[in-house]
Order: C-alpha cells, then structure tokens, then sequence
C-alpha cells in the first residue's frame, strides 16, 4: 500500500479545509475514505483495497481469508497461530496421546501447539505468541496449506 | 491418462499447462505463493494450494512442500513448467521415489545433459557436431593455453555445470584466457558448487537455432522443426519465430536429425530442445540440451498444429507418441515477442506493480498467452515475463506486418514494457531480410538513442 | 493498392477492417456515433470523425454525413463492413457517382440478389437447385393455393423483398396460406414498401449450410469451402462451423460449385456468401445471396489461412485474385461463438451497461474478435454482440474441446452474456454428435428449465 | 492517481467561491464531485476515478472536447452553438460576401450564423440560442464533425 499518497491526501485536507474526502480509483484498485471531525482531528480514517476492483481474482483461498480475518481479530487483542508449511494438520504428538493444547488453555512462544506432517516428516509447530486459546480452526487430520490459521488465540 | 495432475509453476505457464489439462479432462491443481494468490490461473484449476511465502526458495523452489501438496492432493503426476524445477534432476528423483510422475525425462537423462561437458561428450558419441574443444574439462592452466593454442582464438571458457551465461568468459589472448578460467571457476564455484570448465571456440557472428524434439516411453523420437531465437540481449530471448529464415533445406535436415539421434542416445522422452550454433558459413555447432519445454514452445505448435503441453502430458502417461515424422508438417511463420515489464531505456530495469490497463491484442493470426489482466499486480519476486504475443501468417513477411500490428494495439498501462523495442526491431531491414545474429540487439541497442549501458560483465540467467 | 479509405460501421467489425488496413498499410479513417466515442477501434484508426448521434438513422445510416466524411478525410474507398448500409443498393451507387470505391460488389448485383424472387430466378437459370415453389410472385390466393397444392404443404410464404425473418410465414393448410399471406403482405409492405410474395416448401429439419466466395473484377470467382450456422434462433446464428460436419464429399463439391455458378453468372465480384438449405435426405436448397461480409467468415478463415477483409481490399482496388481454386485448402475445424450480451433466461433480453471486467481467454487455437476491454459501456442504440470466439483444432472434437475451455475461461462481469448458454450447447450430445438442424437451438430452449417464451411470431432480424 | 488534479481542483474551488462542482470526464476516467458547505468550508469533496479509468478510450476528438469545455462554459452563462453535420464550415454566404456573424454580435435563435456544407448541399445553420457572440471557434473551409463547437454565445 502506498502510505506516501496517503500521507499527501491528508496534507491537501489539512490545506484545503476539507472535512471528507472521498477517493475511488479503479485504476489502482484503490478506496480511500478520510473523514475530518469538526475538532479538526480525523474521526474515522479507513483505508481499504477494494475487492480486486477490476481484477478477476481468484476466489481468495488460505492465504487471502488469512489476511482478512487477522485485521479484526488483531483489533480485538486477537492473533492467529499460522501454519509455516503445507501438510496435513494433526492435534496430537500421536493417534493414542491427548492433543497438544484445548480451547482455554494458556500457551507461551515456544508451547508446540500441533504438528504439521510434510513429506512423512512430523514437524511441531510452536505457537510464537502467548496467550489462551480461543478457537482450534482446523480438524484432525485436515490438510493445511501455507499461512493458513490453525489457532485463535486472545493475547490480552 | 492421468484423472490429476500438479502444476508446480506460477505465471503464464502455469495457465498454459492448466488450459492444456482442460481440454484433456485432466483435474489440476495449482500451487502458488503468497505474492500471487491474484493469478488468473487459480481461477481455472480446479484446486489452489498455498505452498509458501513470495521468495521462489520457500515456495516454487521448496521440494518438500511441492510434494507434500501433491501427497495432500493425491495427484497422479507433476508438470514442472519451465525455470524453477523443470531441470531439476533432484526433483525428477524425488517425485519417482514418491511414485508421483515427473512430466519430463528421466532424472538420470536431466542429469546428464545438464552437466555442459557430460552432454558434450554424448553430441560427440551421437555424431553431433560440436564446437571445436578441449575433450572435457580442462584443470590446469598449461593445459587450457596449449588447447586454445590449437583451437584457436577467440576461444569460451564454459563451467560444465553451468546454464545460462553463467561461469562464462570470452577471452582473446593467452592472458585474459588465464584470468577468465580463475573468474569462470571461482563464479561457477559459487554459483553450482562445481568449479570444472571446458573450452570451446568462440563462435561470433552466430545465429541460435533450435530443433524441438519430442519422444515417449517407448523410444520412438519425432522433431517438430526448429526455432530461431537470434534476436538476444545477454542470453535472454526476445523475439523468436519458426521456420528459420536462413536454414536450407539441406541443413535444416540434417540438424533435425542430428537432435533427434542425440535424443535417442541418450534415452529422450517427453518434450526438449536441442540448441545449436549457426555460424556465417552455414556450419552448426550443437550447444546444449534444455530438457523442458519452452518458453517459445508456441511458435511450434503454431507451424505445426501439435498442441505441445498436451502431447508432454500424453508421453508422460505412458501413451505411445500419436505422431509419426511425417505427420509433422511446418506451415507458415510464427513469431513471439516475449513482452516483459522492464524498460529498455533503463537497461531493462524490472517494472513491477499494477498493470490499471492491459487491452491484449486479437483478430487474426493473433495468439496471446498471460496471466494479465487489468488491475493485476506483477510481484517484484520473480521473473518480468508479463505475457507472449504470438502471430502466424501464412509468409514471414506477413508474420512480420502482423506482429506491427498486434504490438501497436497492445495497451499495458502502468508498468513500462518491451513492446516499443520489439515493434522498433521489427522495423529493421537487418531483422526484416533475416541478417541479424545474436548480436545484433545489443549492437541495436548501443547504436539507437543514448541508454545508460549495463555492467560490464553482463551475464544473466537465461531461462528460455 | 488503395492508400486511405473510411470505414462505415463500428463494433468488432469496424476494429476488423483497420487490423486488416493496419497490416496492408492502409490508412483508415474510422467514422463513429456520439454513443460510440469510446469504442477501442478508434484508437487504431489514423484518424476519427464523429458524423451524427446515437441513433443510427443519423450516425451510420446517414448516407449524406458518410459521403460528405469520406469527401472530407479524402479516402479511395469505403468498407461497409455487414449490417448498416452494406447490402444498400442505394448508397453503392451513391458512392459510384461520388468516386469513391464502394468495397462489395455493383450496385446492380445488390440490387438484383437483395430481391429475393429475383434471387431465386437467378439461382434456377444458373442451374442452381431452388426449394420447389412459385415460378416468381404469387399476387392472388387462388394462384397461392394451386402452388401451394402442387408442392405440398407446408409451405412458407417470403416476401421478395424480405430479409431476415420478416415477411415471412409457414403455412400447413389452405386457411392458414390465405392468412398467412396477408399477414406477409401487410408485414412486408410496411418493412420494405413492396407487398409482393412468393411461396417456397418449407423444409422442416433443414441444416443451415452456406458457401463462402471470393470474385474480382477480372471475372475470377473462387468458393472457400463452406460454414455450417444450424445453431439458430429465431434466424440468429449464435455458433458457426467449418467445415460442415454433414457434407459428404460429393454434396460439398457440389454446393460449391453452384456457388461459384451463380456468382459468376450475376457478376459477383469482392467477398459474398450462397445460402443453402441441406434437408435430411441430403439435398440442397438455395436459399440466398449474402452479398457482403459475413459475421462468421473468421471460421472461414481459420480453416483456409485467407485473410478475407485483406483479400476484399485487394480485389476491390482491382487487382487480380491471388487465389487460385487449387490453392484453397480447408485444414482442420473452427467453430466460432457470437458472444452477445442478452440474458438467455430473460428471452435474450439485450444487457447494455458497463463491462466492469472483460478478461478474454487466450492461449493455443483461440482468436478472439472484440471492441469491448474492462470499462467498457455497452450502448443500447445497437446489437448486443459484444465479440466472437473463435477456436481452430485439427478435428471438430478437438475444436469442442478448445471452445468449452475458452468459454469457461471467458470472464466478462457486469452484462449477463450468452456464454452460459454456448457452453451447454457444447455439452449436449445432438450438437456433438452433429445431428442438430435449425430448430435444435429452440428445441433445446424450450426443454430447458421454465423460460420466459418469446412471442409467437417471433420473427427477428437477421444480420448475418 | 493524479494529486496535482485534486490540489488544483481545491485550488480553483476557493478562488472562485464556487460551492460545488461536478465534472464527468469519460475519457479520461474521471469523476469529480466537490461540495463545499456554507461556512467556506469543503463539506463533502468527493474525487472518483470512474470505472472507465480502465479504458483505453481514443484521444478525444470532436465531442469530447466539446463535452468537457461545454461545463465550464455554461457554468458561466455561456452556450456553445455545435455543428449538427458532418461538413466544411463557412462563415459567409459565398466567398464574396461578409461573413454572418462577428465576434460582438448579438444573435438570436433563429439567426443563421454559417453554412455546413455536405454532399455539396449548403445547410444554413441557426444559432438555436440567444445572446452574444463572444468566440468563433472554427476557420473558415475548415471541416467540422457533429457536434463539434463552433460559437461561443454569451447568453447572460
């Protein structure tokens, strides 16, 4: 994202008095909305790509809903445990063991959280924030692909 | 044939694969990194896998996880497209050991001809014209002087494991021949953990020509006629076309054959190329084998008709080739622009970025193969290539008028291309009577107009 | 060779004509309605006049304004393209009289052949075959139901005059021949100021069959082998092939040469199309004279290699045909698909508007024909086609295969298309199996899921 | 995005006291709407790019030169009198004669102010508007396309 244009779209309402500015452009597929409150500070700046404008995207799969989720979840002291690798998902160290980790568990940095399996290797996957468990998003057993969120985890 | 396959590649290959499987029923599953999750290809397979972030080595390079989405999605085969893994003899291994197909030749027959000297030694054994050299590697200095002694000068320095330009040099004289063998071996060193280089005489005034061979599982080998791919700048094709406008008839024959009997010998199956060197006099010199298709792949299937990602894909099931020699029947000419986002007046700097207008050409004769759209954003991570125009008239002259006017109608807002270069080529008398070798761009380019001049050592990775 | 010349129409025929010019170094002077000012072909034009309106009375129909537009950009010639002013007798001789080449045969030949009891005269002195019917007009119903009893109903009562569906009815019985001619009459008088009519057998489960020619001044008249257009509604051709899938060999030489006999004997010179009607039995019927351009010569062209708009310039400029008959070979199948922006669903209801994403499919045998790019506004003030795709394989299998990849790959948002419907007709087995006649497309439409039906009488213009 | 182009706009808008602004420029993909509230300050400036930012529409000739001087242009109490042929333009009835109408006229609706000449048919033009002639816009032989400006009458 550019933030430069951003940053001189502000300049030119500051000028310019302007309260509300408006911007589409399909052309960089782009949606700038500013708003200035009467107090002179910006109430409700957002700043948003639209939905691939003119572009005939794919329908977003993993790595697309991703992003999309991570951006409120975040706003709520959320985060997302992602997956490093494409392979398949497994809760457990082993069919007959419990899992890792259950909704309403606390986990640090480096608590394993699953393993992911790539090419008949088991990889542990660590957790890399601290926080509890709120939501396991993937079943047993289910393939994984690269970024795809595997836990929701509330840090604060 | 096969029910579903992997297309373990990105850009316009990847499309071209995905049509092809199409139109075959084949099922298709297409792999991406992050940095292209808006490729248009993933809206015509029929599943998409995140394999890993934008850099090609965590994604597009990365075996294991290539194979592990190809396990997750339980396909029969993996087509590798061009660049990335498509000579990777490693990666040919590990798909067989996986019992997963590699759409290609056997990894033994990647290795050998990928190793420069090893497919040397193989032309000559297949009676195969070579450039004068030294038989196989040379390791010291005296050696190398004494064979450049013999062969004369000019002569090329080459790393055996090379491809591409890279661990290259020219040198003129003993001394620059003595220091380019250290530079070669130190840069091939680095760059293929193999410092062996062989000479060769340099060929100057030459022109690239290439014969597309063809084999399946059975042994049987066909040739699809040649390309010539002359109009280069540091290695890097621009414009290719079939037939080639300087072989006769004589020659053309027999270096069809001789790619073929090199293809035979060394136990060939599935889509290559043999490259070789045509010098002033009409002599050729084979260079190397690029065991894969190509970029240029579609100025044959247009003088052909032989749809070639659909034949690679029936060889590699075990099918037995459909297509005797003389069904091949080379009609017309075909010509392709690469069209690449970079700028020529900034010594082909990469453009990358949103493309807010991309209106591609149509009507007759006229073939586009990209991944592009209005509004597509073209990720810094990899190659420039945004899209290929490709024409076919019935004369070459009139292959010529068309590609004019196919690139005039072109509109790529946004990033700079190469479409103004091209359409200036073309208007060459030097291109349009065929007298160009591959030298002629750079010659072009520092002739025209002041342009800020590359680095001297000038060699990229050439993936054609 | 001509040096500039103006071209009267728009759309993806208008952008036809200017590729063609571009390539043989002609200058085109693009003329255009205010509701056409963004059209895509005008940026390929040397130069643009706006000469009237929207409304095509005023814009493209205006005779004087095109006239007095050619005077102004100083052209030799005028492309009418198909549609508008193309089979007008009148503007021909117009430009006649005004020096300025009309690219279409003589005024006199247009005339003749747009009269259709006058055709069919032609057609029997040329040992033409003609469906059995009246010998010329039939003015009173006594004579209409004595014809009518000779050559068995049903019959279908034309309108000599008529073009494309009006003034035109099937009738199965006395009563329904005597109302039905006053309904033609009354029908034709308003459409075309002339109430004459003549009767023909109506042949029921007819295959829409029609012979491309090509003639010059020099008398030379060449066929181009044939096109298949059974996929109709309502005498809309929506898919068109080449060649037909039924001709046998001998029915194929035959049709074609009694083409090239009636156009030689109405000294036909530039582009025309002979429309046939094949029954089930095999046998051939006359039906009319195209004397134009046609929407599907692109298939033609695929199969043969001819450019046909750059041969209509040659010829029209008055040089020779280049072609003779035996350099005429039809190679492999093409089939092409009218993209038009109606909505199947809603009776073929036309969807003007914005194209808010236009990406068409590319790749190997696809040629694309369109003036529409993402942002694109369709205007109401003219027909819904919005673009044809075309594709070219060795065999029609093949050629089924490439067109239902290219139309899943079609993307066009914002107007509902008849793409959907193409692609089922693809699928269905009466198609492929090519046992389809005119009235398969109705047929299969009414079949469908509950569709709004179109009225009875449902006669619509023909602009083929 | 074209920021000169807003920053003039704004520019332009406070020179003039102009409480709001719409210009709609097809070709160039363009829509620009600029309010401005009673106080002098912008209320609700909007800047759109319009979805034809995409489209590769021809330079413009005739009409849409005419569309977008043809704004400003009535904005200010001025009407453009715009050819309604295709033709050659001439001022006067023959070359011999004085022109119909000069800068500083005063015209009404009916008044003839040229001749188009099509198909060597000479079509005496009427004004179609009243008030004063301030610009002719077109040479005299000069060819013309419908729609294209030939007068600039001052109707206010």
């Amino acid at each position: 994202m550019d933030l430069k244009l951003i940053r001189n779209l502000v300049r030119i309402m500051e000028r310019g008095e302007v309260d509300e500015l408006e911007i589409e452009d399909d052309k960089a597929g782009l949606r700038v909305h500013l708003r200035r409150g009467p107090s002179g500070s910006y109430a409700q700046p957002s700043v948003m790509m639209m939905p691939g404008a003119t572009a005939p995207g794919p329908a977003p799969s993993g790595s697309g809903e991703g992003t999309s989720t991570e951006a409120p979840a975040r706003a709520a002291g959320m985060e997302e445990v992602t997956s490093p690798m494409i392979g398949t998902f497994y809760a457990s160290p082993s069919p007959d063991t419990d899992p890792f980790t259950a909704v309403g568990d606390r986990i640090g940095d480096e608590s394993v959280v699953c393993i992911i399996e790539a090419m008949k290797v088991m990889n542990e996957i660590k957790a890399e924030c601290s926080g509890e468990i709120v939501e396991i998003l993937v079943e047993n057993g289910e393939p994984v692909e690269y970024g795809q969120p595997l836990f929701l985890v509330k840090t604060r | 044939m096969f029910r579903r396959i992997l297309v373990a590649n990105r850009g316009e290959i990847a499309q071209r694969i995905i049509r092809a499987c199409r139109e075959l029923s084949i099922e298709t599953v297409a792999v991406y990194s992050q940095a292209d999750a808006d490729s248009l290809h993933l809206r015509m397979a029929d599943e998409t896998i995140c394999i890993g972030p934008a850099a090609s080595g965590a994604s597009y390079l990365n075996i294991p996880s290539i194979i592990s989405a190809a396990e997750i999605a339980d396909v029969e085969a993996i087509h590798p497209g061009y660049g990335f893994l498509a000579e990777n003899a490693h990666f040919a291994e590990v798909c067989r050991s996986c019992k997963i197909e590699f759409i290609g030749p056997d990894s033994k027959t990647i290795e050998d001809l990928g190793n420069k000297a090893r497919a040397r030694e193989m032309a000559m054994a297949a009676k195969v014209p070579v450039v004068p050299g030294s038989d196989g590697p040379v390791r010291d200095e005296a050696t190398a002087a004494k064979v450049a002694q013999e062969i004369g000068y000019p002569v090329m320095i080459k790393a055996s494991s090379g491809g591409g330009g890279r661990g290259m040099r020219v040198a003129s004289n003993e001394p620059s021949l003595l220091h380019g063998m250290r530079a070669a071996q130190a840069e091939a060193k680095a760059a293929f953990g193999d410092d062996t280089v062989y000479l060769e005489k340099f060929v100057e005034k030459g022109r690239h020509v290439e014969i597309q061979i063809l084999g399946d599982r059975q042994g049987n080998v066909i040739h699809l006629g040649e390309r010539d791919c002359s109009v280069q700048r540091r290695h890097q094709k621009l414009i290719e076309e079939s037939p080639s406008p300087i072989l006769s008839p004589k020659q053309r024959k027999e270096m069809c054959a001789a790619a073929v009997r090199l293809a035979k010998s060394s136990g060939y199956h599935n889509a290559g190329t043999v490259e070789f060197l045509v010098d002033g006099d009409g002599n050729f010199y084979f260079i190397e084998v690029n065991a894969r298709i190509q970029v240029e792949h579609t100025v044959t299937e247009l003088v052909t008709g032989v749809d070639l990602i659909q034949e690679q894909l029936r060889v590699a099931s075990g099918e037995t080739l459909r297509y005797r020699q003389k069904d091949i029947q080379v009609r017309g000419h075909a010509i392709e622009c690469r069209i690449n986002a970079e700028d020529p007046a900034m010594d082909f700097q990469p453009q990358p970025g949103l493309i807010t207008s991309f209106v591609p050409p149509g009507g007759p004769a006229v073939r586009i193969d990209s991944h592009c759209y209005s509004g597509y954003r073209i990720p810094p991570n990899y190659d420039s290539m945004i899209g290929k125009l490709i024409v076919h008239r019935p004369t070459r002259e009139e292959a010529i008028r068309t590609m004019m006017r196919a690139l005039d109608e072109f509109v790529i807002e946004g990033p700079k291309t190469t479409i103004p270069l091209q359409r200036e080529v073309l208007e060459q008398g030097e291109f349009q009577k065929a007298e160009h070798d591959t030298k002629f761009l750079e010659r072009f380019l520092s002739a025209a107009a002041p342009r800020p001049s590359g680095p001297a050592s000038g060699v990229a990775e050439n993936r054609t």
